[in-house]
């Protein structure tokens, strides 16, 4: 019953007017009423971006167009006409024109009711979870807000404000880890992380600067006569872009787009944030470290998939970095003994198997990244959900050393989480085993021809095989095993109130169904987008679905075989694991991985030190030498003065001879100079 | 030419008549005695002006020395006071005792003293008599030349 | 002289006249209001000098503009002289009134009698268009000068002041008269302006050449340097201002500079136009040592009145510029226009430079009391909270000395920098080294303007941003207030609206030389 | 003459007056003079803007001190490059007041009539159209300054304000030189009838006669000379620490504010259109000079300990950005230097007007002492949030606009068109640029982490009882008995605090929002001297003039005595006086 556009307005400014009327009115009115408006703005956004679905998957495209796309223009951000960029491919002087556009097509209206979804879930999670603290109504206007972001950033259609809601939302993280603001931890997270994707877009600014050396414009879409970046006329003829970005700047735009996509997605380079943002409210992990924000990265590979395809270094640059972000963090997650640095190092390494399917380059590889982010999604929350509701009851400790068999207090919990953790290692019916299947094997289909794919399929498999089996570690260790409750608990560890539960449930739900209901007709939907309809990214065949026996099977085995080694080692009396682990220790590899690699400190050695040390340097050069140069200048006039001041003696007789001498002098000059 | 040749003789005195004023006024420390030395530059000025006022035929030059010499009156008028009230405080006429008003770092003008003519003989030094109070020579006493 | 020149004398004969008076009476009657006779005195020379610039007294025939050809004897009334007389009625009475209350020592007759006499002085070498009557007005304020030193405060410091001030007086007087001698004798003439006409038509009787000339250009510029302490001269200067009183300081850093200055512009920019070449040369070379020493040395007195008398040195430096560009710009084939730019702008400056030294050192008497004045920079410390209106007062003074610009110091130098930018010489001869010269002058004003702000933000700081040392008595006398707040007053005004004084001192100036139709005649060999 | 132009520049002067009538008995008295008086300025001052935006705009153009041969006016007139300069200063004075309403105590009327002084300075200064009137008032900010810092700064207020008022006089000292030769070479063109003084007149002329390379050269470093320690560029900044930190609040914010703006509004006004040849010769070396600027400027503020200081060398890094805005030379990099003034007096003088507001509450600078502010003052928190966002370019907020303008106008200046020998270093000076913005974010998160976040640390009173930390476990529900004696009375923001605050937020998040607003009004302006430059740029030849960067430094200008050839006319004043003056 709404027209399309106002429906592409209406599912950001709704969380944007809560968050809004929270933020004002929370502190003294709402308090703790201040959930109600930020939960019906998210279901109603949830709902438009359904009804966006709906109208956008029955648009048929016509013949000449590329895709579905619908674009709305709000108001001019800035205009500067004939900003002039003087290359030979742009005839014109193209002006600087920045539009506040939004564009619906198939990728942004799947990714809208993923994140609407999954965030009124977690909205009514947190209403149990964050009842009672002070900042209630701050939480819910942070959250509010980081909803309008992340719509706005996945329906913007220009890159310079693509950066926009980029900066936003990383705005919005650091608001929300540092929610507890007294921890000092919290804080130093929150910065960390807002530092780090500072680094990232540093990367991604100079791809935009390119793209608009290259282009003229930052625009996706066409706005008169001016081609947009991923604009009908480009998509139409896609040799133009061999013509108009070749050679170097083929491959610099695509890697410095995708380090801004490492930097908001945790990937390897810049991945050190993630963990740490774990400081923040367990929701907040969930719904931004784990659904939405992270896959943001994924988003716009995609999104940019025609500029990636040009240069085939760069989709393998993007394959190795996912495949061995993939590897790095599953061996991370093996020995981490918190929950949720676990799950978010399983997180790091899901998004590595995304960008690992996107780097494949080919189509079925791009869908199945983009339906693995899809399924990844819900259970991922669900898994944090999980965890929350175990801190919930557990007094908020949740080292999984200092309880175990918690499947008799939190039945609910158990349950949920065993699915999620299924769901994760990918088991069969669950949503994990058909995304998963799906990118292998995408990767197994490029391996054909030999040359580094073959490897990273190797990886991607041993990954599969430590995503089963520290999940289940996980799993067996928090609810396996004698019940055992840390003493700050007492007696009264408890099951999550139902507002808690219910989440854990609908998600579950979704766990399991997601992944068969949307195999196929998730990639046919999302292949009408003008980006990836384009011959560039598709070639001449298009799209087609067959299951892969083979690899169902090989990631059936691993996933299985993952399970029985944590079961051999964590269920029963732990007498072996203790034993490897000391094994380990000596051979110092358990260290290693315990202590995340020591990136942090490797970090924290090569850059942070030096640039203090430079500080410290810089301030002392500007105190001693350019402060020293000017009062030297200074000082001048006085040291003349110092040696002046001894001809004023105070003797009648000098001044007198000083002044017969002056005239001397005088008289002197006059009979050498002759002149005049 | 006898004329410029004259002339130029006359105001070769004057010149010398100046000079020798000015050297006056530079190295004498006695005010009075400077006081002359500065009249003596003047006369060597009117000494031209009137050789001047001769050679051309016209008598602006001597207007100009009446002038001049009306003005040293006054200028010796006034030393006369003046000199009077200094004598009144340091009691010596010695233009070099004038020297407090100086920049805030130079030290005090110390006269050294010239070795005077009783440098020839040296003073032996001589045991006196136990008991006896040496007497102290009045001169000494004062820290300045006394005949300037 | 003629009775009409005595006509056009009459201001300083009401001048002199009211000094005489006060002598006479004062020996009989005590009593210590001689300052108001004085005034009264200086208001009647003022209306006296209204009435003849009005020409109601002229003979009929000279109906004729200022031209000063016409009128025979040694008065030149010119608008040059008008200017000069109008400037020493100004600051002779904003003396008169610091001289209000002096300290109680001083016989208050004979002060106010001689500060007469030297304004007297000042009005007469304004005036004066012959050798002998410019020596008379030159003597007539040096000799009030060396009375009024000893008369200020008896102390040994102004007794020292004073001899020193003699000698030296005396030295640079007798070097002048040389100078003069050496002019006379090269034209045979004392009268300004039949020397000019002689030197241009350039027959050398002496066969001495150019001898002669340049030998009275330098004696002359060594004289008058005294008056105006330039560099080699100055040495006076620091020592007298600090052993006398404010007042006397005051009068001693502006009336010889006024002397001093039109002196030197009569003689040398005008009557002696044949040796240009050397004299800018020798005025830049003065300009830059005396500024640049003038700045320096200033930076590091404590003494309030020992610094003002180097801020004095320096601006005579700033003056001289004008003069050297006035100089410059004087060659024959040049349009002789130019000059009025240089000498105009000194004249204005010296207007500005005079009204705002008058004004800062009446605040300083006012601050002080008779007999205990401001010596020390540290007794002026906190006077911004104890006496705020004079302390706002002396702040105006600095900054339009430093040349602000809301302030009158500014267009002083405005004017200043412009004509040394804009200095062309002669269109036929090499430009380049003149420009080259002219351009560092200006750079190096520029620069010595930037030190020279460093001390009179050294006085502003220390009344605003210090807290009182000593406590200041602050009875300098009403008439002390009165002429602070006319100075201040004017300073402002000339700030905001120096179009008209501006365009006066220009064509002051102009007046100097008849005008330009005078033949063009070959230099001498 | 109900002009309200005259009104806008008047009303400063005379509330001085009235300040020091009203405020001579108690500070109450001169503070709500000062405030209305500012206020009615304001509303005149936006009448003005308004005005001009309106398409009808206001000007005085009266005669002050012409006659035959010279003609200075007192003419004032708004333009593109200085409308939004022109509210703004009138805006930021009424904040300064606020800002100093408990502050000031003693000599407040004193305090409260150099800050009116100071904004009629600033409001002449932009609307000046006559070179010597500009002059003026850029010589005329300096005296007020020179009290605020001087009376009512803090330990070392003597020295700074010296320090500021001689190193800022000696620039202009030389600047006063270069306008002048630029006057009487104009005057030597144009057939020596008048001396213009009018900046539109002297542009035109300068259009048709460009000065010969090497005097443009010349005067380039004298105008250089002043203009670059007012804004203040790398080599010459160390003035702005020390005046920022000795500064009472009200002169921090304005000094901040507006005064720095001087010198680029200077550059555009001056050096760029009427010395284009000079300006591209100099371009390689100022480039270089901002760049290094952005960097030095925000390594240092990294390994400052004391808030203001930190935020003078963050001006330091900012105006570095303007710099680069403008002399990149093109359509973007020029107009986001001109957005970057106004966003960074309204970013800058926000956090300044915070940290007053701290040091009113603790009466300490030192980040050390301070900690965990948010919980006390969680409102004041917020507004500092805002303002630090501001300022490191956060999108949505004004600082981006900006920012994303100038890096885009260095980038395509460095990439598409720039001379095959400056290629590389225009290129790490624009990754500079935008690692700048990256070390931006590090130094001001840091400083609001230490500040307002973490655990509650006040000077004084002891530290409380630090709350439970388990790794992973925190107390969150109530908090330590916080037992701190003499803080109790540390009250969050109050209404007038608010006010002060409020007009700077709405302006940023409107310029965040909808930058086109304010861009499109200066887009005449600034594209005319964009096309000046462009003429030049495109006839430079970049081999043969092999500029070394000392010989541009100004320092060199303030010691060497220049000898370089300069043909300059004399002035010629017309004899006879045609009718009266």
């Amino acid at each position: 019953m709404f027209e399309t556009k106002s429906l592409m307005v209406l599912i950001p400014a709704l969380p944007l007017a809560a968050a809004i009327i929270v933020g004002l009115l929370g502190r003294r009115w709402l308090k703790e009423y201040s959930h109600v408006p930020v939960v019906l703005a998210l279901a109603g956004s949830c709902v438009f971006s359904l009804l966006l679905l709906k109208d956008i998957s029955n648009r048929e495209p016509d013949a000449k167009q590329v895709g579905v796309e619908v674009t709305h223009t709000l108001w001019t951000w800035a205009a500067i006409p004939a900003a002039g960029v003087t290359t030979p491919q742009i005839k014109a002087t193209p002006n600087f024109q920045i539009d506040i556009t939004l564009r619906a097509d198939p990728l942004t209206c799947m990714m809208l009711p993923m994140v609407t979804f999954i965030a009124t879930l977690v909205a009514i999670y947190a209403m149990g979870y964050m009842h009672g603290d002070p900042g209630y109504w701050r939480f819910y206007a942070y959250v509010g807000l980081f909803v309008f972001s992340m719509t706005m950033l996945v329906s913007v259609s220009n890159f310079a404000l693509l950066y926009v809601f980029w900066e936003a939302v990383g705005v919005c993280s650091y608001l929300l880890i540092g929610f507890w603001f007294e921890k000092p931890e919290a804080a130093a997270a929150g910065k960390k992380a807002f530092l780090v994707n500072r680094v990232g877009d540093f990367g991604f600014a100079f791809g935009l600067f390119l793209i608009w050396v290259s282009f003229g414009t930052l625009n996706f879409h066409d706005a008169g006569d001016v081609q947009g970046v991923l604009g009908q006329t480009l998509l139409a003829n896609p040799a133009r872009y061999a013509e108009i970005i070749t050679g170097s700047v083929a491959l610099a735009i695509p890697l410095l787009l995708m380090v801004g996509a490492c930097g908001k997605s945790a990937q390897f380079p810049l991945h050190v944030w993630l963990p740490d943002a774990m400081e923040g409210p367990t929701p907040v992990s969930a719904l931004i470290h784990a659904a939405t924000m992270v896959t943001a990265g994924v988003y716009m590979v995609t999104r940019c998939s025609p500029l990636f395809m040009l240069d085939p270094r760069a989709q393998l640059v993007v394959a190795c970095i996912g495949g061995f972000t993939a590897l790095l963090a599953g061996l991370i997650a093996l020995t981490q003994t918190d929950l949720k640095r676990v799950l978010a190092y399983s997180t790091v390494s899901q998004l590595g198997y995304m960008f690992l399917a996107l780097g494949t380059g080919s189509l079925a590889g791009i869908v199945a990244g983009m339906f693995h982010l899809f399924t990844h999604a819900f259970f991922k929350a669900l898994l944090f959900l999980g965890a929350g509701s175990v801190m919930h009851g557990m007094h908020h400790i949740i080292d999984m050393r200092r309880f175990s068999g918690l499947r008799r207090v939190m039945p609910w919990t158990c349950l949920t989480f065993l699915i999620g953790s299924l769901a994760l290692a990918g088991i069969v019916p669950l949503a994990g085993f058909w995304s998963k299947d799906q990118v292998l094997a995408a990767v197994h289909d490029r391996a054909h021809d030999g040359g580094p794919f073959v490897y990273l399929y190797y990886s991607a498999v041993l990954t599969a095989f430590l995503t089963a089996f520290y999940t289940a570690r996980a799993f067996f260790m928090t609810f396996m095993g004698p019940l055992v409750v840390p003493h700050e608990v007492g007696d009264h560890a408890h099951e999550s109130p139902p507002a808690m539960v219910f989440p854990l449930v609908v998600l579950a739900i979704c766990s399991i169904f997601v992944g068969i209901t949307f195999d196929h007709s998730l990639g046919d939907f999302i292949v009408r987008t003008p980006s990836l309809a384009c011959t560039l990214v598709a070639g001449e065949h298009g799209l087609e679905h067959h299951f892969h026996w083979d690899i169902a099977a090989i990631s059936t085995v691993v996933a299985v075989l993952g399970i029985a080694i944590a079961a051999y080692f964590y269920l029963g009396d732990r007498r072996q694991i203790n034993a490897l682990t000391r094994i380990m220790q000596g051979v110092r590899l358990y260290g290693l991985s315990n202590r995340k690699f020591f990136f942090d400190e490797i970090y924290h050695v090569l850059f942070v030190l030096p640039l203090k040390g430079l500080a410290a340097l810089s301030y002392l050069i500007d105190r001693w030498l350019v402060d020293g140069l000017v009062n030297l200048c200074g000082w001048i006039p006085r040291a003349v003065g110092a040696v002046l001041r001894n001809i004023q003696t105070g003797v009648v007789q000098f001044y007198a001879l000083a002044m017969v001498l002056g005239l001397a002098l005088l008289i002197g000059t006059l009979l050498v100079w002759k002149v005049g | 030419m006898l004329e410029v040749q004259l002339l130029y003789n006359y105001l070769v005195i004057g010149a010398l008549l100046f000079g020798i004023g000015l050297v006056g006024l530079l190295s004498r420390r006695n005010m009075l005695i400077m006081f002359l030395a500065a009249e003596m530059m003047l006369q060597g000025v009117s000494l031209s002006l009137v050789a001047f006022g001769r050679f051309h035929n016209d008598w602006g030059g001597t207007t100009l020395v009446i002038l001049i010499l009306t003005v040293a009156a006054c200028e010796a008028a006034i030393l006369l006071a003046l000199v009077q009230c200094l004598f009144h405080r340091t009691g010596n006429l010695d233009i070099a005792v004038w020297h407090d008003l100086r920049d805030a770092n130079q030290p005090k003008f110390i006269d050294q003293e010239v070795p005077g003519d009783d440098a020839a003989k040296p003073e032996w030094p001589t045991l006196t008599p136990a008991g006896i109070e040496p007497e102290v020579d009045a001169d000494e006493a004062l820290e300045h030349r006394i005949h300037v | 002289m003629s009775l009409d020149a005595i006509k056009i004398l009459t201001p300083e004969l009401i001048v002199i006249l009211t000094a005489t008076l006060i002598y006479v009476l004062g020996a009989f009657l005590p009593g210590r209001h001689w300052g108001r006779v004085a005034m009264l005195g200086l208001i009647g020379a003022a209306i006296a000098l209204y009435c003849t610039y009005e020409y109601r007294f002229w003979p009929e025939g000279a109906q004729a503009p200022l031209a000063s050809v016409e009128i025979k004897g040694p008065i030149a009334v010119d608008l040059f002289g008008q200017y000069i007389r109008w400037l020493a009625l100004l600051v002779g009475s904003l003396f008169v009134l610091t001289a209000q209350r002096p300290s109680s020592s001083t016989p208050a007759a004979e002060m106010v009698g001689t500060l007469l006499m030297s304004v007297a002085g000042t009005m007469l070498v304004g005036s004066a268009r012959e050798l002998g009557l410019l020596f008379l007005g030159l003597e007539l304020v040096s000799i009030p000068t060396y009375v009024v030193l000893y008369l200020a405060r008896g102390d040994r410091a102004s007794q020292e002041s004073t001899v020193k001030y003699f000698f030296l007086s005396i030295l640079s007087s007798g070097v002048l008269l040389y100078g003069f001698t050496f002019l006379y004798g090269l034209t045979g003439t004392t009268d300004l302006v039949e020397i000019r006409q002689i030197l241009l038509a350039g027959d050398d009787t002496l066969g001495a050449g150019r001898l002669f000339g340049r030998l009275a250009l330098v004696l002359i510029f060594a004289g008058l340097g005294f008056r105006i302490t330039a560099v080699p001269f100055h040495f006076y200067a620091p020592d007298v201002f600090q052993g006398t009183s404010n007042l006397n300081a005051g009068l001693l850093s502006v009336l010889p500079k006024i002397v001093g200055f039109t002196a030197l512009v009569r003689l040398i920019a005008i009557a002696m136009p044949g040796y240009e070449v050397l004299a800018w040369r020798v005025a830049i070379v003065l300009a830059v040592l005396t500024m640049t020493l003038g700045n320096v040395l200033a930076l590091w007195q404590d003494n309030v009145r020992r610094m003002l008398a180097y801020s004095s040195i320096a601006h005579a430096g700033y003056m001289l510029i004008g003069l050297a560009v006035g100089l410059a710009a004087n060659m024959e084939d040049v349009s002789s226009v130019a000059l009025f730019q240089g000498i105009g702008s000194t004249i204005f400056y010296l207007v500005v430079y005079g009204v705002s030294t008058a004004g800062v050192f009446a605040a300083l008497t006012a601050l002080g009391e008779p007999d205990k004045q401001v010596d020390l920079l540290d007794d002026l410390a906190g006077a911004g909270k104890t006496h705020p209106f004079v302390a706002g007062c002396i702040a105006v003074f600095m900054f339009s000395l430093a040349g602000l610009p809301p302030l009158a110091g500014f267009w002083g130098k405005l004017s200043l920098f412009f004509s040394a930018l804009g200095v062309d010489a002669p269109t036929g001869g090499d430009t380049s080294d003149l420009r080259k010269w002219f351009l560092a002058l200006a750079i190096v004003a520029a620069l010595n303007a930037a030190i020279a702000a460093a001390y009179y933000l050294r006085i502003v700081g220390v009344m605003y941003f210090r807290s009182p040392l000593t406590t200041l008595a602050g009875e300098g006398g009403r008439g002390a207030r009165v002429a602070l707040t006319a100075s201040v007053v004017l300073v402002v005004l000339m700030g905001l609206a120096p179009g008209r004084l501006q365009s006066g001192a220009n064509k002051a100036a102009q007046s100097l030389l008849p005008a330009p139709a005078t033949p063009q005649v070959a230099k001498l060999p | 003459m109900n002009d309200p132009f005259v009104f806008t520049l008047l009303l400063p002067l005379v509330g001085t007056m009235l300040v020091a009538a009203f405020g001579s008995t108690s500070h109450v008295g001169a503070r709500i003079t000062a405030l209305i008086v500012s206020l009615v300025t304001l509303l005149f001052a936006s009448r003005v803007t308004l005005a001009w935006l309106g398409g009808h705009p206001y000007e005085i153009d009266v005669p002050w001190f012409s006659n035959a041969a010279i003609d200075i006016r007192f003419n004032l007139g708004l333009d593109g490059l200085s409308v939004w300069m022109f509210a703004l200063s009138a805006l930021l004075t009424v904040t300064a007041i606020l800002v100093s309403w408990e502050a000031i105590k003693d000599r407040a009327a004193l305090f409260y009539s150099m800050l009116l002084l100071l904004e009629t300075g600033m409001l002449g200064c932009f609307a000046a159209r006559d070179i010597i009137l500009f002059y003026v008032f850029f010589e005329f900010t300096l005296i007020p300054l020179f009290f605020l810092i001087g009376i009512w700064g803090s330990e070392e207020r003597r020295y700074a304000a010296i320090k500021f008022f001689l190193y800022t006089l000696a620039g202009s000292m030389l600047t006063f030189l270069g306008l002048l030769a630029i006057v009487l070479w104009v005057y030597d063109q144009t057939g020596r009838e008048q001396m213009t003084f009018s900046i539109a007149k002297l542009v035109a002329a300068l259009g048709e006669h460009p000065l010969p390379l090497n005097l443009q050269l010349t005067l380039f470093v004298a105008l250089f000379a002043g203009f670059a320690i007012k804004v203040p560029l790398f080599p010459l900044h160390t003035w702005l620490p020390l005046a920022h930190v000795q500064a009472p609040t009200a002169g921090s914010v304005i000094l901040a504010g507006i005064l720095l703006k001087i010198g680029t509004y200077g550059f555009l006004r001056f050096s760029l259109p009427m010395l284009p040849d000079a300006t591209v010769t100099a371009m390689p070396c100022v480039l270089v000079l901002s760049g290094a600027g952005i960097i030095y400027g925000a390594l240092v503020a990294l390994a400052q300990g004391d808030m203001k200081r930190l935020i003078a060398y963050s001006s330091v890094s900012h105006l570095g950005y303007c710099m680069l805005g403008i002399f990149a030379l093109n359509k973007l990099g020029m107009q986001g230097g001109a957005l970057q003034m106004i966003n960074h007096g309204l970013s800058t003088g926000g956090l300044f007007a915070v940290i007053g507001m701290v040091y009113e509450r603790y009466h300490t600078r030192q980040i050390a002492d301070l900690g965990g502010l948010a919980r006390r003052t969680p409102m004041l928190a917020v507004c500092m949030l805002l303002f630090t966002f501001s300022s490191i370019g956060l999108p949505g907020l004004n600082g981006f606009a900006g920012e994303f303008l100038i890096l885009t106008g260095m980038f395509q200046r460095a990439w598409s068109d720039a001379p095959a020998i400056y290629q590389a270093t225009w290129m790490t000076i624009a990754v500079a640029g935008v690692f700048g913005v990256v070390l931006g974010a590090w130094y001001m998160l840091w400083l609001v982490e230490r500040v307002f976040f973490g655990p509650l640390k006040e000077p004084g009173g002891h530290a409380p009882a630090p709350a439970a930390h388990g790794h992973g476990s925190h107390d969150h529900h109530g908090h330590a008995a916080a037992a701190h004696d003499d803080h109790s009375a540390i009250h969050d923001l109050n209404f007038r605090e608010a006010v002060a605050l409020v007009p700077l937020v709405v302006f940023m998040f409107w310029i965040g929002l909808v930058p086109q607003t304010f861009l499109a009004p200066m887009a005449p302006e600034l594209d005319k001297v964009e096309a000046i430059v462009a003429k030049a740029y495109a006839k430079h030849d970049w081999k043969s003039v092999a500029k070394t960067e000392d010989e541009l430094n100004h320092r060199d200008a303030e010691d060497a005595e220049k000898k370089t050839e300069m043909k300059i006319v004399n002035v010629v004043d017309q004899l006879p006086e045609r009718g009266g003056e």
